[in-house]
C-alpha cells in the first residue's frame, strides 16, 4: 500500500468543538496517549501508528464528510469513534465503500451495525446497545431493588435517551411494574421543575433519568429542592467525576449502570495516566475509546495485516480483556456481547461498585 | 360622468378628527385640486382613497364602485395610484428598475412562463407571451422616462437623486400603471418657479396623453391656479370652500384660512 | 392546588432567568433595531467570569458579581466597537448586523471551548440551595434574587430611557443617527453606552444563570429562549421584554405540567404563532398605522 | 464667521461640490441657490459633518472645524435638513426639547418652547402626538422649532418652505428675519428663489456643483440669467 | 493531492445545500423576509421524501418532488398565518415552526423519533444532484428577471409603495415562501438520499442559521452570490478541519470579517452572468489594445 515509509494511519472522528466537545475532546485525548504508548513500545507490526483526528461538531453531515477524506485522502486503516449514533449510522456507507473498519465507542442505537436485520460489514462497536443497557437498568430496579412504581424523565431530542427510555419502560412493564410519569424535556433544558413537580405527585419509588451528567445534576438538585425523595437511576451518561461536584448530596444513593468499576484494580493505570496528563479526569468515553484501540490492535495483531477487509474479518468475533470488561464481538452483531454490566450506587459522594449484573 | 365621488369621508386617529365628513367629486377628465393649510388633512384623504387607512365613515365611489376600505393593491388595480408627500421609491434600485416595476401592471404572463420562457433560444421565446409582454414593458419604461426627463439619471440609485428627480420618478412610477386616476401630493415641493412651471405643463399634458383625471394637493399657489379645473379647499378636517380657482381665489375665507393676503398666488 | 401554585412558582422562576436576559437584549434592540445574537455569548463570558473571580482570585460574592458585570460591558463594548460598527459607519441594513452577531456568538462559544475548555464548572455556594419553604411549596433563593435583579434593572431602565434626557437621546438615536447628531447627540457614545448598559445586564445575568445552573460553553443558547420572549412582548419594549418573558416561563410550566411535557415547545409556539396573529407587534409593542 | 473653502466632495464616482468657497459674515442672511441636484444640501451637510470632503477645509470664527457632527453642533451650527427628519417615534415635545440637547438652562429653554410654540400654535396642539404621524407640513414646523430650540450662533436652513401653507411661508421668512434681528447669522438654501433673494444680503447661485455667480442679493435678483433659470418667468408679488 | 472521492463528497453536499440556500435567497435577499425555519422545511422534505420511497415504494425523483411539495405546502399554512408579520416577528414565527417541527419529528416514533431513521435508499449521486441545481438556478434566475421577481424586490424595497402600484404584497411574499420552502424540502429529501439516514437533529437551527449566514454571506439579492457562497461556507470548515477544535472559532472570525470587510457579502446585488464576463473579456481586450496603441 500507499503508507509512506514505516507509518500507518488510524482516523478518530467525533466532536471537538460544539456542544458534546466534551466527550470528544476526551476520547481524542484518549485515542492519542494510547498510540503514542503503542509506538513507544515498538509500535504495531513493525510500524509507527499515527491518529488523524477530525471534528464532526457531533454533526451526521460533517461526520459523512470527515470519514471520506480519512478515507480517501488521509488512507486510514480503520476509524475510532464517533460517539454517537447520528454520527455512525450515515458513515457505513463509505465505509463498505472503501472498505474501512470503524468502530464506534459509545454509539449505542442498535441500528449502528444491524439494521433490517442485516449486519452492516464494516461497523463495529464496543458499548451495550440501548435495550441491553435499559433492559439492565429496569431489571435491576424492580428484580433486585424491589421498586414498582417507577417515572422517567428523558431528553426527546436524544437518540441516546429516547432509546433508554423505549427499553427501560418495556421491560419495567413486562415485568410487571408500573412506569407512573414518563417526562420529556428538550437538549439544552436547565429547568425540569415543571417535569419534577409532575413526577413528585406521581410519587414513584424510583426516577429514570437516562441522560447525561450536567442534565443529571441540575434535574437531581431541583428534584430534591422540591422534596422529591425517591431513588435516582441513570445510565452510563452519569459516570464522571463531575457529577458529584455539581450534584453533591442530590445524587446520594443512586444508581447508575456503567461499563465498569471505576476502583477495579485493572481500572487504575489508564486512570491515572490519563489524569497525570491532561490534568483531569476521564470521561467515560476515554474508557471506551482506549478498548476500542486495544480491540484495533488486536483485530490487526490476529489479521496480521493493515488491510481493512482483513481488519474487518479479524474483528468478527474477536476476544479481548479490556479496561471495561470482557469483551467479545459477535460475528452476526458487531457488538460485544454478553458485556456485563457494573452496578455502581452512589455512597458518600463515591462510586461504590455494587455488582456484576446481567438482565434475565 | 364623475371618476371619483367622495360622501361624507371621515377618518378620526384616536380622538382626533382629521378628516370631518368631507363631500366633494372629480370630474373625468378633469384636474381637481385640493388645498389648504398645513394639517388640513389633504393626505389623509389620499390615504383613504387609496386604501393605505381605513375610513371611520362615509363612502368613497370609484368609477361607480364603493372602495372604501378596499385594500391598496385592488384600489391600484382598478386604476387609481399616486405619489406620496414624503417620498417612498424603492431606493436602492435604478431610475430605470423603479418604472419598470411600476410597469408590471401592464402584462399577464405567469410566474409558469417566466418559469419556462426565461433562459431559451430566442426562436422559442420570441412567440411566447413572456417575451412579447418583457419587450412592451422595457418600451414603455423607456417611453416614461423619457417624459418625465429621467433618460439621464436612468441607472442612478433612486436614493441619491436630488430631490426634484425624485419626485418626477415618483410621478413616473405612478404612470406606469395607466391610471384612470392619478393622486398628486405636493408633486412641486423642493422644485424651483421654473421646475414648477415645467411641471404644471408636464401634469397638463400628462392628462392629455394618458387620458387620465388628477387630483392634486399643492401649496404652490401659481401651479393650482394654472391647471385646476375646480379646487377643493379643506380646513380643519372639514371642507371649506369649492369652485373655480377663480372663486376660490376670491373667497374671503379662504383667504383668511389659507392663502394670506393672496399676494401668493 | 398546591401542585398547581407550585408550577407557577417554577413558571416564575425560569420566567425570572429568561427576564433577565430578555432586557439586555432588548435594550440593545430598542437602539440598534437587531438582535443582537452575540448578547447570548456575553452572558456565557459574564458566568465564566463570576465563576473565575470567585474560584480562582477568591473574590466574595458582590465584589465578583459586579466586577463580572463590568467586564461583560466591556467586552459588549468591544463587540460593538470590532463587529458593528465597521457596518454602522457604511450604513448597512440590519441583516448584516445580524450575521456579524451570529459570528461573534460562534466565535465566543468555541473560544471557551478551545481554550478552557468545554467542562461544565460549579459555582461555589452562596446562597442556600435550600429552598424557602412555605408548607408543601419550595422557592429557590437564587430564584428570588433574580426576579428581584430583573425588576429592579427594569425599573431602573425604563427611568432612565422615558425619563432623562440620555433616554430621549437614545431614542432618538434609534430613529435617526444622522438626525440625532444634527442635535449634538454624540451617537457614538450613546450607543457604547446602550451596548455596555446591554453588556452589564448580560454580566449580571451570566453569573446569576451560572449559581441557579452551572456554567459551560452553551449557556448563550438559552437566550435563544429570551429573545423569543421578548419579541413575544413587544420588541423594543423593556416592560414588555419582562412581560414576555414571564408569560412565556408560565406557560412553558403549565403545558409541562397539565397538557404534555413533550409536545411543550409545540403548544407554546402555537400559542406564540396565536398571540402574534392576534396583536402583530407583540403584547406591548406599539400599533401604528403607516403615515404615508 | 463661516468660510468654506475649495470644497471638494464626492459621492464614489459622482463629483457633487466641485471647489466650493462660500463665506459668511457675522449677522447675515447668506441664501444659495441653484437647480435640483445643484449640490446645495451636499454643502450644508458637509458644514455639519454629515458628508466628508475628499479636499477643502471649512472655518468657523477662524478655527478650523472638525468634522464630528456633534462637536459641529456643540459649537453653535445648527442644520434644519432636507426631508425633515423628525424623530418619528418621539412626541412633538420630546422632539423639541431634544433641539435644546446640548443645554443645560432649564428655564431658558422652557422660554424657548414657549416661543416655539407661540410661533407654531399648531405644535402646541399637537404637543403629545408622535411626530411621524404630523402632516408634512406640521413636520417641517417641527423640524424649524427644534432647530430654534438650540439657540445656534449660525442656523443653516435646508428649503424651511418646503410643503409650508402660503400664509406660513409668509411667517417662516418673517422669522428668519426676526432670527438675524437677533444677531443670529443664517446660511439659506431655497427653492423660493425670489422669496430667499427678498431677504438675503448675499446670494450665491450654485450650479453642478460650482459656484457660478455671487454677490449682493439685489444684485443676483436682478441678474437676467437668474431671473430665468430660478426666478420663474412671472416675476410674482 | 486532494482526493476526487473526498471532493466529490464536498460537491455533493455543496449541491444539496445549495437548494435551501437558494430557496432562502429569493425569500430574503430578494423578498426581504428573514427566516430561521429553513432546516424545518428541509426536514419536511427529507422525512416525505423517506417515507414516499421506503413506505410507498415511489420512484426516486417524485419522491423528492413530493418532498419538496410537502414542504411547500406547509409553508403555504405557515405562510397564511404569519405573513403579516414584520420583520423580526416574521423572524420567531419561523424559528418557532423550525423547532416545532423538530420537535415533532423528535416525538414521531413512525419515523424513528430522535433516534432517527436509518437504511434509506442511497439515491443521490453527483450528476442528480448538479442537474437538479442547475435547473433550480435557471428557474430561479427566470423568476427573478420576470415582473414577478422584481415584484418581490420592490415589495423587499418599499412596501407601501409596492401596493400602490398594484402588487399585492401578501401574495408574492406568499410565492417567494412557497418556492422557498420548495427548494428547501427537495433539499431535505437529496440530503436524506445521501446520508442514507434522518434525524431531526441534523436540521436544528444552527443548521437554519447556517443556511441564512451563506445567503447573506454570499451576498443579498445575488443568485450568483448564493452559489459562491454555498460552495466557500460548506468547503470551509473542511478547509479548516485541520485546526480541530480552533476550527469553529476561526469559522466565527471569517464570518465577521467578511461582514465587516465586505458587508454586502461577496457578490452583494451584482450577478455574474455570461453577459458580465463577456464585457469584462472585451473591456479587457480593449484596453489592451489602446495600452498597445500607445
Ligand atoms: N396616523 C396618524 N395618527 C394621528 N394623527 C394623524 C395621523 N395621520 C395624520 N394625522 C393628523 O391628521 C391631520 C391631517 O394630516 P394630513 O397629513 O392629512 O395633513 P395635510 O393636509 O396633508 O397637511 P400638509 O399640507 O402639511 O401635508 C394632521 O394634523 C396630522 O397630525
Ligand atoms: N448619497 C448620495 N450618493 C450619491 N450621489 C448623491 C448622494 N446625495 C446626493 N448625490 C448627488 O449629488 C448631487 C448633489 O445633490 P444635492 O442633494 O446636494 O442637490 P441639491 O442641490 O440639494 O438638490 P435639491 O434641490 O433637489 O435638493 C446630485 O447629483 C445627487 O445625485
Ligand atoms: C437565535 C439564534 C439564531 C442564535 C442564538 N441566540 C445563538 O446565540 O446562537
Ligand atoms: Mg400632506
Ligand atoms: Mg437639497
Amino acid at each position: 500500500k500507499k503508507e509512506a515509509g514505516d507509518v500507518i494511519k488510524v482516523g478518530w472522528i467525533g466532536p471537538l468543538s460544539g456542544d458534546q466537545a466534551v466527550w470528544g475532546q476526551c476520547e481524542s485525548n484518549a485515542v492519542k496517549m494510547f498510540f503514542e504508548e503503542l509506538n513507544n513500545n515498538g509500535g504495531l507490526l513493525g510500524k509507527k501508528v499515527e491518529v488523524v483526528a477530525y471534528d464532526t461538531r457531533g454533526d451526521g453531515t460533517e461526520a459523512v464528510n470527515a470519514v471520506r477524506r480519512l478515507t480517501s485522502q488521509d488512507k486510514v486503516i480503520a476509524i475510532i469513534g464517533p460517539n454517537s449514533s447520528g454520527q455512525a449510522i450515515p458513515i457505513s456507507s463509505i465505509l463498505e465503500e472503501m472498505k474501512v473498519p470503524d468502530i464506534a465507542t459509545v454509539a449505542t442505537n442498535p441500528k449502528v451495525t444491524v439494521v433490517d436485520g442485516k449486519v452492516k460489514p464494516f461497523n463495529f462497536r464496543i458499548c451495550f446497545i440501548d435495550p441491553y443497557q435499559g433492559a439492565v437498568a429496569a431489571g435491576y430496579a424492580i428484580d433486585v431493588l424491589g421498586f414498582k412504581k417507577a417515572a422517567i424523565l428523558y431528553d426527546i431530542g436524544d437518540d441516546y435517551s429516547q432509546g433508554l427510555t423505549q427499553y427501560f419502560e418495556e421491560t419495567f412493564t413486562k415485568k410487571g411494574g408500573q412506569v407512573v410519569a414518563k417526562e420529556g424535556f428538550k437538549t439544552g433544558d436547565v429547568d425540569f421543575r415543571p417535569q419534577l413537580t409532575k413526577i413528585k405527585a406521581a410519587n414513584p419509588d424510583i426516577i429514570f433519568m437516562p441522560y447525561y451528567y450536567k442534565e443529571v445534576a441540575l434535574s437531581a438538585k431541583q428534584a430534591r429542592e422540591l422534596g422529591i425523595t425517591a431513588t435516582l437511576m441513570g445510565g452510563d451518561g452519569w459516570p464522571s467525576e463531575q457529577l458529584m461536584t455539581m450534584a453533591g448530596d442530590a445524587v446520594e444513593g443512586s444508581y447508575i449502570i456503567n461499563h465498569l468499576d471505576f476502583d477495579d484494580p485493572e481500572v487504575q493505570p489508564f486512570r491515572n495516566k490519563y489524569k497525570q496528563k491532561f490534568g483531569k479526569d476521564s470521561e467515560i468515553n476515554g474508557y471506551l475509546a482506549t478498548d476500542a484501540c486495544t480491540l484495533l490492535v488486536e483485530a490487526i495483531k490476529k489479521a496480521n495485516s493493515f488491510e481493512g477487509e482483513k481488519i474487518k474479518e479479524a474483528l468478527e468475533g474477536i476476544e479481548i480483556k479490556g479496561i471495561t470488561g470482557n469483551i467479545k464481538i459477535g460475528k452476526d452483531t458487531h457488538n460485544p456481547e454478553n458485556k456485563e454490566a457494573a452496578i455502581i450506587k452512589i455512597e458518600n459522594g463515591k462510586y461504590k461498585f455494587v455488582e456484576k449484573y446481567a438482565v434475565k | 360622468m364623475n371618476i371619483l365621488q367622495v360622501n361624507g369621508l371621515t377618518k378620526q386617529f384616536g380622538g382626533l378628527t382629521a378628516v370631518n365628513d368631507v363631500t366633494f367629486d372629480v370630474e373625468r377628465g378633469s384636474i381637481t385640486g385640493l388645498i389648504g393649510p398645513n394639517g388640513a388633512g389633504k393626505t389623509t384623504i389620499f390615504n383613504l382613497v387609496t386604501g393605505v387607512y381605513k375610513v371611520t365613515g362615509g363612502k368613497i365611489v370609484f368609477d361607480g364602485k364603493e372602495i372604501q376600505n378596499e385594500e391598496a393593491f385592488k384600489i391600484a388595480n382598478m386604476g387609481i395610484t399616486r405619489t406620496f408627500q414624503n417620498i417612498r421609491l424603492f431606493k436602492r434600485l435604478t431610475v430605470y428598475e423603479n418604472v419598470l416595476t411600476a410597469c408590471q401592471y401592464n402584462a399577464n404572463y405567469s410566474l409558469f412562463e417566466a418559469m419556462v420562457f426565461g433562459l431559451v433560444p430566442k426562436k422559442i421565446k420570441r412567440n411566447s407571451r413572456f417575451y412579447r409582454e418583457e419587450k412592451l414593458l422595457k418600451e414603455q419604461a423607456e417611453e416614461l422616462m423619457e417624459i418625465l426627463g429621467l433618460q439621464d439619471r436612468r441607472n442612478f440609485i433612486a436614493n441619491n437623486l436630488p430631490y426634484g428627480f425624485q419626485r418626477r420618478l415618483e410621478i413616473a412610477r405612478a404612470l406606469a400603471l395607466r391610471p384612470k386616476l392619478l393622486l398628486l401630493d405636493e408633486p412641486a415641493a423642493g422644485m424651483n418657479p421654473e421646475e414648477t412651471e415645467k411641471l404644471t405643463e408636464l401634469i397638463a399634458f400628462i392628462r392629455d396623453k394618458f387620458d387620465l383625471s388628477v387630483l392634486l394637493i399643492e401649496h404652490h399657489m401659481d401651479l393650482v391656479m394654472e391647471i385646476c379645473d375646480k379646487i377643493v379647499v379643506l380646513n380643519f378636517g372639514c371642507k371649506l370652500a369649492e369652485g373655480t380657482p377663480k372663486e376660490i381665489q376670491q373667497n374671503p375665507e379662504v383667504q383668511k384660512a389659507y392663502l394670506g393676503g393672496g399676494n401668493n398666488a | 392546588m398546591s401542585g398547581f401554585i407550585q408550577q407557577i412558582i417554577n413558571g416564575l422562576s425560569i420566567g425570572s432567568v429568561y427576564a433577565l436576559m430578555a432586557v439586555g437584549y432588548s435594550l440593545v434592540y430598542s437602539i440598534m433595531n437587531f438582535s443582537n445574537f452575540a448578547h447570548g455569548g456575553i452572558i456565557m463570558f459574564g458566568a465564566y467570569f463570576g465563576f473565575f473571580f470567585m474560584t480562582l482570585y477568591k473574590f466574595p460574592f458582590s465584589v465578583a458579581f459586579i466586577a463580572s458585570g463590568i467586564c461583560a460591558a466591556l467586552m459588549a463594548i468591544l463587540v460593538e466597537r470590532v463587529a458593528y460598527k465597521p457596518l454602522r459607519d457604511r450604513r448597512a441594513p440590519f441583516l448584516y448586523f445580524i450575521i456579524s452577531a451570529m459570528g461573534v456568538s460562534i466565535f465566543l462559544e468555541n473560544i471557551i471551548i478551545a481554550t478552557i475548555g468545554p467542562t461544565f464548572r460549579t459555582y461555589p455556594e452562596v446562597f442556600s440551595a435550600q429552598p424557602i419553604k412555605i408548607g408543601n411549596l419550595a422557592i429557590g433563593r437564587i430564584d428570588l434574587t433574580m426576579f428581584i435583579i430583573s425588576a429592579v434593572f427594569l425599573v431602573l431602565l425604563i427611568y432612565l430611557i422615558d425619563h432623562t434626557k440620555i433616554g430621549k437621546a437614545i431614542q432618538a438615536t434609534s430613529f435617526n443617527m444622522k438626525a440625532s447628531a444634527l442635535m449634538g447627540i454624540n451617537t457614538d457614545f450613546i450607543i457604547l453606552l446602550v451596548f455596555g448598559l446591554g453588556g452589564f445586564l448580560a454580566g449580571l445575568a451570566g453569573v446569576l444563570f451560572g449559581m441557579k445552573y452551572t456554567v459551560y460553553p452553551q449557556i448563550g443558547n438559552i437566550t435563544l429562549k429570551s429573545f423569543i420572549a421578548a419579541v413575544f412582548g413587544g420588541l423594543g419594549s423593556l416592560q414588555g421584554a419582562v412581560i414576555g418573558s414571564v408569560l412565556l416561563g408560565i406557560i412553558e410550566t403549565i403545558t409541562s405540567g397539565y397538557i404534555s411535557s413533550q409536545y411543550r415547545d409545540l403548544i407554546a409556539f402555537v400559542l406564540l404563532i396565536f398571540i402574534l396573529v392576534v396583536r402583530p407587534m407583540g403584547l406591548m409593542g406599539k400599533v401604528t398605522e403607516d403615515k404615508a | 464667521m463661516l468660510k468654506v473653502k475649495n470644497l471638494h466632495v464626492y459621492y464614489g464616482g459622482i463629483h457633487a461640490l466641485k471647489g466650493i468657497n462660500v463665506e459668511v459674515n457675522q449677522g447675515e442672511i447668506v441664501t444659495i441657490i441653484g437647480s435640483n441636484g445643484a449640490g446645495k444640501s451636499t454643502l450644508l451637510n458637509t458644514i455639519t459633518g454629515i458628508v466628508k470632503p475628499k479636499e477643502g477645509e471649512i472655518f468657523y470664527k477662524g478655527e478650523k472645524l472638525s468634522l464630528i457632527p456633534h462637536k459641529i453642533v456643540a459649537k453653535g451650527i445648527c442644520q434644519v435638513p432636507e426631508g425633515r427628519l423628525v424623530f418619528a417615534n418621539l412626541t412633538v415635545k420630546d422632539n423639541l426639547l431634544l433641539g435644546a440637547y446640548l443645554r443645560k438652562d432649564k428655564a431658558e429653554i422652557n422660554k424657548d418652547l414657549q416661543n416655539v410654540y407661540e410661533i407654531f400654535p399648531r405644535l402646541k396642539e399637537r404637543e403629545k402626538q408622535m411626530a411621524g404621524t404630523l402632516s408634512g407640513g406640521e413636520q417641517q414646523m417641527l423640524a424649524i422649532g427644534r432647530a430654534l430650540m438650540g439657540r445656534p450662533e449660525i442656523m443653516l436652513l435646508d428649503e424651511p418652505s418646503l410643503g409650508l401653507a402660503p400664509l406660513l411661508v409668509d411667517t417662516i421668512f418673517k422669522i428668519i428675519l426676526d432670527i438675524k434681528k437677533m444677531g443670529k447669522t443664517i446660511l439659506l438654501v431655497e427653492q423660493n428663489a425670489f422669496k430667499a433673494l427678498e431677504i438675503a444680503d448675499r446670494a450665491y447661485v450654485l450650479e453642478q456643483g460650482r459656484i457660478t455667480l455671487e454677490g449682493g442679493a439685489k444684485d443676483i435678483a436682478s441678474d437676467p440669467k437668474v431671473q430665468e433659470a430660478y426666478l420663474g418667468k412671472r416675476v410674482v408679488g | 493531492m486532494l482526493s476526487w472521492y473526498y471532493l466529490k463528497g464536498i460537491i455533493m453536499l455543496a449541491g444539496i445545500y445549495l437548494l435551501p440556500v437558494l430557496g432562502l435567497s429569493l425569500l430574503t435577499g430578494f423578498t426581504g423576509l428573514f427566516s430561521f425555519g429553513h432546516a424545518g422545511f428541509m426536514a419536511i422534505g427529507g422525512y416525505t421524501t423517506a417515507f414516499m420511497m421506503m413506505k410507498l415504494e415511489v420512484p426516486f425523483i417524485p419522491a423528492i418532488l413530493m418532498g419538496g411539495l410537502f414542504a411547500a405546502f406547509f409553508s403555504f399554512i405557515i405562510g397564511k398565518l404569519t405573513l403579516k408579520l414584520k420583520g423580526d416577528y416574521f423572524c420567531i414565527a419561523t424559528l418557532g415552526f423550525g423547532e416545532a417541527i423538530r420537535l415533532l419529528l423528535d416525538n414521531i416514533q413512525y419515523f424513528g423519533g430522535a433516534r432517527g431513521w436509518p437504511g434509506l435508499p442511497l439515491k443521490t449521486t453527483l450528476i442528480t444532484v448538479i442537474i437538479i441545481d442547475i435547473i433550480a438556478v435557471i428557474l430561479l434566475r427566470n423568476i427573478i428577471r420576470s415582473r414577478h421577481g422584481r415584484n418581490m424586490i420592490a415589495v423587499r424595497e418599499e412596501e407601501l409603495a409596492s401596493s400602490i402600484i398594484g402588487i399585492d404584497t401578501f401574495k408574492y411574499k406568499m410565492i417567494s415562501l412557497v418556492i422557498s420552502a420548495f427548494y428547501a424540502g427537495v433539499g431535505g429529501g437529496l440530503l436524506g438520499t445521501y446520508l442514507g439516514f434522518l434525524q431531526p437533529k441534523i436540521f436544528s437551527l444552527t443548521r437554519s442559521t447556517e443556511l441564512t449566514i451563506i445567503v447573506i454571506f454570499g451576498g443579498l439579492g445575488s443568485l450568483t452570490g448564493s452559489v459562491v457562497g454555498t460552495i466557500l461556507l460548506i468547503a470551509l470548515p473542511e478547509i479548516l478541519r485541520s485546526f480541530a477544535n480552533w476550527r469553529l472559532v476561526v469559522y466565527g472570525v471569517i464570518v465577521v470579517f467578511i461582514m465587516i470587510a465586505r458587508p454586502e457579502g461577496l457578490m452583494g446585488g451584482k450577478e455574474l452572468s455570461f453577459d458580465v464576463l463577456r464585457n469584462l473579456f472585451r473591456k479587457r481586450v480593449k484596453e489592451a489594445k489602446a495600452e498597445g496603441g500607445k
